[in-house]
């Protein structure tokens, strides 16, 4: 990806396990290094304002907002994107097995971001209620599904992980 | 649109401090984080200034006139330019009083016009900068008056 | 969406930070950045430097003390708050007001401290903190001083922290037998808020001392002295509630935006500080999200 | 049934619909999108590509005095710029599809003189990287002279507002009169009439999570443009873009695989298009733009604004609604990119759900210097339907009928069908009633009264509401005729092919592009069904691609229609298939073709199983040893069929605005118990059900889900969603910050259920469907009102903030005018 222009710090940061040194600019945020540095297009972007959820990824086991936050913050940091979801490129894990089972996806967009919300909520909370699921999801936006089936899919990722 | 209006005493009098807000040159080179200032005439000047708040700064372009002035007590201020690909209007009368203290009493209202995607965020917001540009022009006045 | 250029340093230490800060006077403090970023990547503003702090061990603590009283590091998160045992123990409103901030992603990064130096009118801490009399605690060239909440927020973005110093910790007197209450009204669930209200009531009846704090109403929180005075000396009754919050926003010119007008939003402080005061006073059904 | 003589040619339904048309078979989509392996346009890049960011206006109305882009220019890493003053020359105006005078308005792909809405694009920048675009915009200097906003669709067409296209010479872009029975007879003759001051439908868009972008490639060798992009209706684009920069269709490729939502906000974005092509070809570079969400929501498209005057409703003692008379003033924003197919598109549901005959409209499509629309989700059915709503339970206050007894009173019944509307529409199938009685059980609609009683006092208030609308699909593009006798338009279709590959594989192409509907499903399960094989052998390729797939002008994905037109077309390429595998099957096999079955990937015999042929059995002999065919036999097949399904559609009539506008009427009654918080004015969803009738159901998993989605688009615009400009016409919520779009805690579950009524005019009784028609924004306010206390005013706004529903709560005490009287006999 083509420079940007500014300052340049250099950080060490590890994304599914693999790690990555680099020097990036002070300005760029962590979801342009994922997606443009890193060339890993599944974190996707819906809006400017950190609203919309589609770029979060789990940062040191928590989830986050990579538009919330520059990739220079991140060195020393694990980062977990929805492509390390599953077992190789064609394998489901069980979040993702159930959104399909569930149709909790329409156009996919902001899929990504849902699942990996779901799995740090399942991490916390093995066994939540669709109050708490609701609130959990809520800072993922999706225009597709009315979340109906969304809340339906984490309700049985639940229950197959428990 | 919004309505901007406030006041503030400074510790300067009010001469003084008039001379400052009503001369281009001295009035351009008291406006926050100034970086350029051209003066055209007795009326009219230009400056490119950085006026920064507790987040950062914002660089901005503007074209002022100063459209009316009684000596020592009122001065009425155009302004128009740019802050990225914003524009910022202002329209400003300042009244000056002495302080009972002692001091100058500054009290000012007019509009501030923002376009731009700045309008929308910073709806709840633009008049508070605004006044605390305009308290630290004052401040810069009186240092200079 | 794409920041204008800027540096970035991770000092080490609270001392390097204050350093990096008095040296460049176009550097400012980034902790969580769930409003900062915001506002560079707009470009409504822009920064030279950007001083993090957000990973400062000095600004990440959370401290109860046998007496209840807390000191809450500035860079402790939203997330922090709301899991923290000590603190449900010792100021429970201080964790429920974080577990119902924004959402989980913003309260994985969003800082107290960040939250208090954002200083926006509808922001949640700030009428809560001046309602709690918490102290800021604030540390520069010059060493540290200590400022009341009530003093501490000027107006939007503005607040008593000068160039070249850091927000380091809230400190929380022991809420003793005090009860306090919070309610907000939000355009929907964790969303922008259009009227906040945090009380705080000295224990004893008839009432001894209260405090009524105001967000949303105006650039910075409004200690509503009418509504005090009103329950100062009164009984803790239901009544007293709704009276003291019928007078709660009076004289107050609220700002106007695209989601409320300001009459809107005055007649609304008054319904959230009536029903913060009957929670305080143990009048109010369970407390739902979104002023219910 | 009558019906196939009575209104339309006969249709053949197929027979071999079943063992997987029905089933919720989980989606082939899923995989890829689930493992961030979908191809959305962000997603993909080119060789030299060169990023775009747009200078837009930050004034509403303004002329362009000058544009200087040297800084900009001189910037390291900047390639080129592009001026709405050299878009002027490069470009032709779009062609309109208004006859005048809104047919006289220029249309240009940037700003060209003048700047008519905030947002609008008036200098591209294109830079090595997005960042760099961005900081060089900022170096372009631009001199506005602004001009005098206009922002009500309304009071737009009063002399003294500024004009906003000289050209035009007004801000009335269309108007007609659209008279249907005898509304002044019915006035004159009924027992009351309910008068309604106002009712006003506001802007808001469904805001897909995916903006709009594109990568655009000039190729100066081949002289074709690649447009890799989301548009959801290329053809309609390349009918826009071809003639504006004098290309021709055969150098216009485009192409999608993933788009992340479109809801027809996608439809419009030929204008951006159009300034990438002429960048691209400026710079000689392949040019990547994606949209920012303030972009989006300022520049791209905005739904239809409605306001509804002077509404007077003929009501019979009894309850019949005779009909309805109002002038309507459509507000198109500042250009007309879609419009004015709005004026009549809404007419494909004049009497709403109800056997109303006499209406009057009275329509004005207006300008104002506000984003251009689009047509969202619902376009123009879901204005007119909810006025029609806001009738029935306005009338049922007013004059004291139960809404639910005057609804079922009302509506058409099942006996009717094919019913025809007073404008000559017709109505294929359904049962409002049944679906009205199951929708007020999944809601409980007695105990909701009981609670609702049970409330009073406690400062809360209980509000139940009801919501029948229609979801017209695969409409005939002749009722453009109906706005413009000119346009060269009419009918429908889209087209499919199915091919047999070497080695046995099922390939389908459609010309839709898919924004999550599950065509690869749904094309799989009725490919499967007709050729005997299960549906994960039927490959369908993914997204739009006008090179390798087929398509005819009608192609794309808008309008609730793929369930007809795309599977029709790929039904029928599949039965082609079909004949051709069974002709040669049969040779092969020395049988008649009369004794040949398919299954499991066979040619069989139907006595004898084990004379039986793989399907790569007939592909490798017909591709690869073909000399062992009788030679008749090899030319007559070509494994590779292209069908296109066309409706049986006539002209309709331009002079009587009458004729069949849509083929089917899927429907959906809502019902919602709401709270409101009579101190704060602060709404909350208790139980929301919907009941959903789409004909025969495909996939009936994916139909839940666009009913879903649907009512949660309508939930969000009924209580959080509304663009509001200022007087400056300056947009005051540019974010999704201040655009609240709804989240997982605004929309409630839903209770679902459907009934089935198969259309008996499309080949597979399905009925397009996905729109949902707008049913919770009258569902909500038919709510709302029925919490409201005696004495206060109407529910007037489709959009009801807290703010707005406070005011409402207060206007009893005020015992001010209530925006509705009624005059009886």
């Amino acid at each position: 990806m083509a420079g940007e222009g500014g300052a340049v710090n250099s950080i060490e940061v590890t994304v599914n396990g693999e790690t990555h040194r680099v020097a990036v600019e002070a300005r760029r945020l962590l979801v342009h290094f994922i997606r443009e540095t890193l060339g890993m297009r599944g974190t996707h972007i819906g809006c400017d304002s950190g609203n919309c959820g589609a770029c979060s990824v789990i940062c040191d086991g928590q989830l986050i907002k990579s538009c919330m936050m520059l990739a220079v913050a991140a060195d020393g940091c694990e980062i977990e994107t929805v492509e390390s979801l599953g077992d190789g490129p064609d394998d489901l894990d069980p979040i993702q097995a159930a959104f399909k089972e569930h149709h909790g996806l329409q156009c996919g967009y902001c899929t990504p971001g849902f699942l990996l919300n779901t799995k740090t909520l399942l991490a916390e909370n093995p066994n939540p209620s669709e109050a708490e699921i609701r609130r959990a999801l809520k800072g993922n936006l999706c225009r597709c599904t009315g979340y109906v089936n969304i809340v339906r899919s984490v309700q049985a990722a639940a229950e197959a992980l428990r | 649109m919004s309505a901007v209006s406030g006041s503030s005493t400074v510790a300067a009098e009010r001469e003084g401090l008039w001379d400052v807000l009503s001369d281009p040159a001295r009035l351009g080179a008291a406006l926050p984080g100034v970086e350029d200032v051209s003066v055209e005439d007795s009326t009219h000047f230009s400056a490119v200034a950085h006026p920064s708040t507790a987040l950062g700064a914002t660089r901005i372009q503007m074209d002022f006139e100063i459209l009316e002035e009684r000596r020592g007590e009122y001065v009425r201020i155009a302004g128009s330019g740019r802050a990225g690909e914003n524009r910022v209007e202002l329209n400003v009368e300042l009244e000056l009083t002495d302080a009972p203290g002692g001091g100058t009493a500054a009290s000012w209202r007019g509009e501030l016009m923002l376009r731009g995607v700045l309008r929308s965020l910073l709806q709840r917001g633009a008049g508070a900068i605004f006044n605390e540009q305009v308290e630290a022009v004052l401040a810069a006045g009186a240092a200079e008056g | 969406m794409l920041l204008a250029p800027t540096e970035y340093v991770r000092p080490g230490s609270l001392e390097e930070a204050i350093d990096e800060l008095g040296a460049r006077p176009g550097a400012r403090v980034l902790a969580g950045g769930q409003s900062l970023i915001n506002v560079l990547k707009h470009r409504a503003a822009s920064v030279e430097l950007l001083v993090d702090v957000s990973r400062l061990e000095e600004l990440r603590f959370i401290d109860v003390d046998a007496d209840g009283s807390a000191r809450i590091g500035a860079a402790t998160t939203y997330g922090e708050l709301e899991r923290s045992a000590e603190l449900r123990g010792s100021h429970a409103i201080v964790s429920r007001v974080a577990a119902g901030t924004v959402d989980r992603q913003v309260r994985a990064r969003g800082t107290i401290g960040g939250n208090a130096c954002f200083a926006d009118p509808a922001s949640n801490y700030p009428p809560l903190l001046i309602a709690l009399g918490a102290q800021m605690e604030i540390a520069g060239p010059d060493g540290t001083r200590s400022v009341a909440a009530e003093d501490f927020f000027l107006g939007l973005w503005r607040t008593v922290v000068g160039p070249g110093e850091v927000l380091t910790a809230i400190a929380l007197p022991p809420l003793g037998g005090a009860s306090v209450g919070y309610r907000s009204l939000q355009i929907a669930a964790d969303s922008w808020a259009l009227a906040r209200a945090a009380v705080w009531i000295a224990p004893g009846d008839p009432i001894q001392a209260a405090r009524v704090v105001l967000g949303c109403v105006a650039g910075r929180p409004v200690r509503a002295s009418a509504a005090e005075e009103r329950l100062i000396g009164g009984p803790r009754s239901a009544q007293a509630a709704a009276d003291a919050g019928a007078l709660a926003a009076e004289g107050l010119d609220p700002p106007s935006d695209v989601h409320a007008s300001g009459g809107y939003r005055r007649a609304m402080a008054a319904v959230m500080a009536a029903r913060a005061l009957s929670d305080a006073l143990g009048f109010a059904e369970e407390v739902a999200s979104n002023g219910r | 049934m009558k019906s196939e003589t009575t209104y339309y040619p006969a249709v053949e339904q197929s027979e071999r619909l079943g063992a997987f048309s029905g089933e919720s078979v989980p989606r082939v989509e899923d995989k890829r999108l689930l493992k961030g392996q979908g191809a959305f346009v962000d997603d993909l890049w080119m060789h030299r590509q060169g990023h775009v960011h747009f200078v837009r206006s930050p004034y509403a109305h303004a002329r362009i005095v000058s544009i200087d882009v040297s800084r900009a220019e001189a910037q390291p890493g900047v390639y080129a710029t592009l001026t709405g003053e050299e878009v002027g020359v490069l470009q032709q105006p779009y062609f309109q599809m208004a006859p005048e005078p809104g047919g006289l308005m220029k249309d240009y792909c940037m700003a060209v003189g003048k700047a008519r809405y905030m947002g609008e694009p008036v200098v591209a920048v294109l830079a090595e990287s997005a960042a760099l675009a961005r900081d060089a915009a900022e170096l372009i200097d631009v001199v506005y002279e602004p001009l005098g906003v206009t922002l009500d669709g309304v009071g737009t067409i009063e002399p003294d507002v500024p004009v906003i296209h000289d050209e035009i010479g007004s801000n009335v872009a269309w108007h007609g009169v659209y008279d249907y029975g005898d509304v002044d007879w019915a006035l004159e003759n009924a027992d009351h009439v309910v008068r309604i001051d106002r009712l006003h439908f506001h802007r808001f868009s469904s805001a897909p999570l995916e903006t709009t972008g594109a990568l655009v490639n000039w190729d100066p060798g081949t002289g074709v443009i690649e447009f890799r992009t989301n548009n959801q209706m290329p053809m309609f684009a390349a009918m826009f873009i071809g003639p504006a920069i004098g290309v021709g269709v055969d150098h216009m490729q485009f192409s999608s695989q993933d788009i992340g939502g479109g809801f027809g906000i996608k439809i419009t974005s030929y204008t951006y298009l159009t300034a990438l092509a002429l960048l691209s070809r400026k710079a000689g570079r392949p040019v990547k733009w994606s949209e920012t969400r303030w972009e989006h929501l300022a520049a791209s498209a905005h739904g239809n604004e409605r306001t509804f005057l002077d509404i007077e409703v003929p009501v019979m003692s009894d309850g019949t609604i005779l009909g309805f008379k109002v002038r309507a003033f459509d507000d198109a924003g500042a250009y007309l990119r879609y419009e004015p197919l709005g004026a009549v598109i809404w007419s494909q549901v004049v009497p709403g759900n109800y056997r109303i005959k006499h209406v009057r409209v009275d329509y004005t499509e207006t300008l104002t210097n506000k984003c251009p629309v689009g047509p969202n989700r619902g376009y123009s059915r879901l204005q007119h339907l909810w006025m029609v709503e806001r009738i029935i339970d306005i009338v049922a206050n007013e004059l004291g009928f139960d809404p639910v007894e005057l609804r079922r009173l009302n509506y058409v019944q099942p006996e009717d069908y094919p019913y025809e509307t007073p404008n000559g529409c017709i109505y294929d199938s359904g049962d409002y009633p049944a679906m009205l009685e199951r929708v007020l059980e999944l809601i409980d609609y007695e105990g909701a009264r009981e609670r609702q009683r049970a409330a009073l006092g406690t400062g809360k208030r209980i509000g139940i509401g009801i919501g029948s609308t229609l979801d017209s699909g695969t409409n005939n593009f002749g009722q453009s005729r109906i706005i413009n006798s000119a346009l060269p338009f009419s009918g429908n279709g889209e087209a499919a092919v199915v091919r047999l590959d070497l080695y046995g594989e099922v390939t389908v192409t459609i010309g839709t592009t898919p924004q999550g509907q599950g065509h690869e499903t749904t094309a799989a399960q009725v490919t499967a069904d007709i050729l005997g094989m299960s549906p994960d052998q039927v490959h369908v390729a993914a997204g739009y691609n006008k090179a390798a797939n087929t398509y005819v002008g009608f192609s794309g994905t808008y309008a609730s229609q793929f369930a007809v037109t795309g599977l029709g077309a790929v039904m029928g390429a599949a039965e082609k298939l079909r004949g051709e595998i069974v002709k040669v099957g049969a040779c092969m096999l020395g049988a008649e073709e009369s004794d040949i079955e398919l299954a499991d990937g066979f040619v069989r015999l139907a006595a004898n199983h084990e004379a039986a042929i793989p399907f790569i059995g007939i592909a490798a002999t017909v591709f690869a040893n073909v000399a062992e065919l009788p030679g008749e036999l090899a030319d007559s097949v070509t494994l590779n069929c292209r069908y296109v399904y066309r409706p049986p559609f006539t002209v309709p009539d331009h002079e009587t605005k009458t004729g069949k506008l849509t083929l089917t009427y899927a429907s959906q009654i809502h019902a919602a118990v709401i709270e409101v918080d009579e101190e704060t004015g602060l709404v909350t969803i208790l139980d929301y059900a919907a009941v959903d009738e789409c004909g025969r159901k495909i996939n009936p998993k994916i139909v839940e889900g666009q009913v879903h989605g649907a009512a949660a688009h309508g939930i969000g615009a009924a209580l959080y969603e509304s663009f509001e400009y200022d007087s400056d016409g300056q947009l005051l919520n540019a974010t999704f910050a201040d655009y609240h779009a709804a989240t997982a805690l605004d929309v409630p579950d839903i209770r679902y259920d459907d009934i089935e009524c198969p259309s008996p005019f499309t080949p597979n009784g399905a009925k397009g469907m996905g729109e949902g028609g707008g049913a919770p924004l009258s569902t909500i306010c038919s709510a709302i009102e029925d919490a409201l206390p005696e004495g206060a005013h109407i529910v007037f706004d489709t959009h009801n903030n807290s703010e707005r529903v406070y005011e409402l709560l207060r206007s009893a005490a005020a015992k001010g005018p209530r925006g509705v009287e009624v005059l009886s006999r």
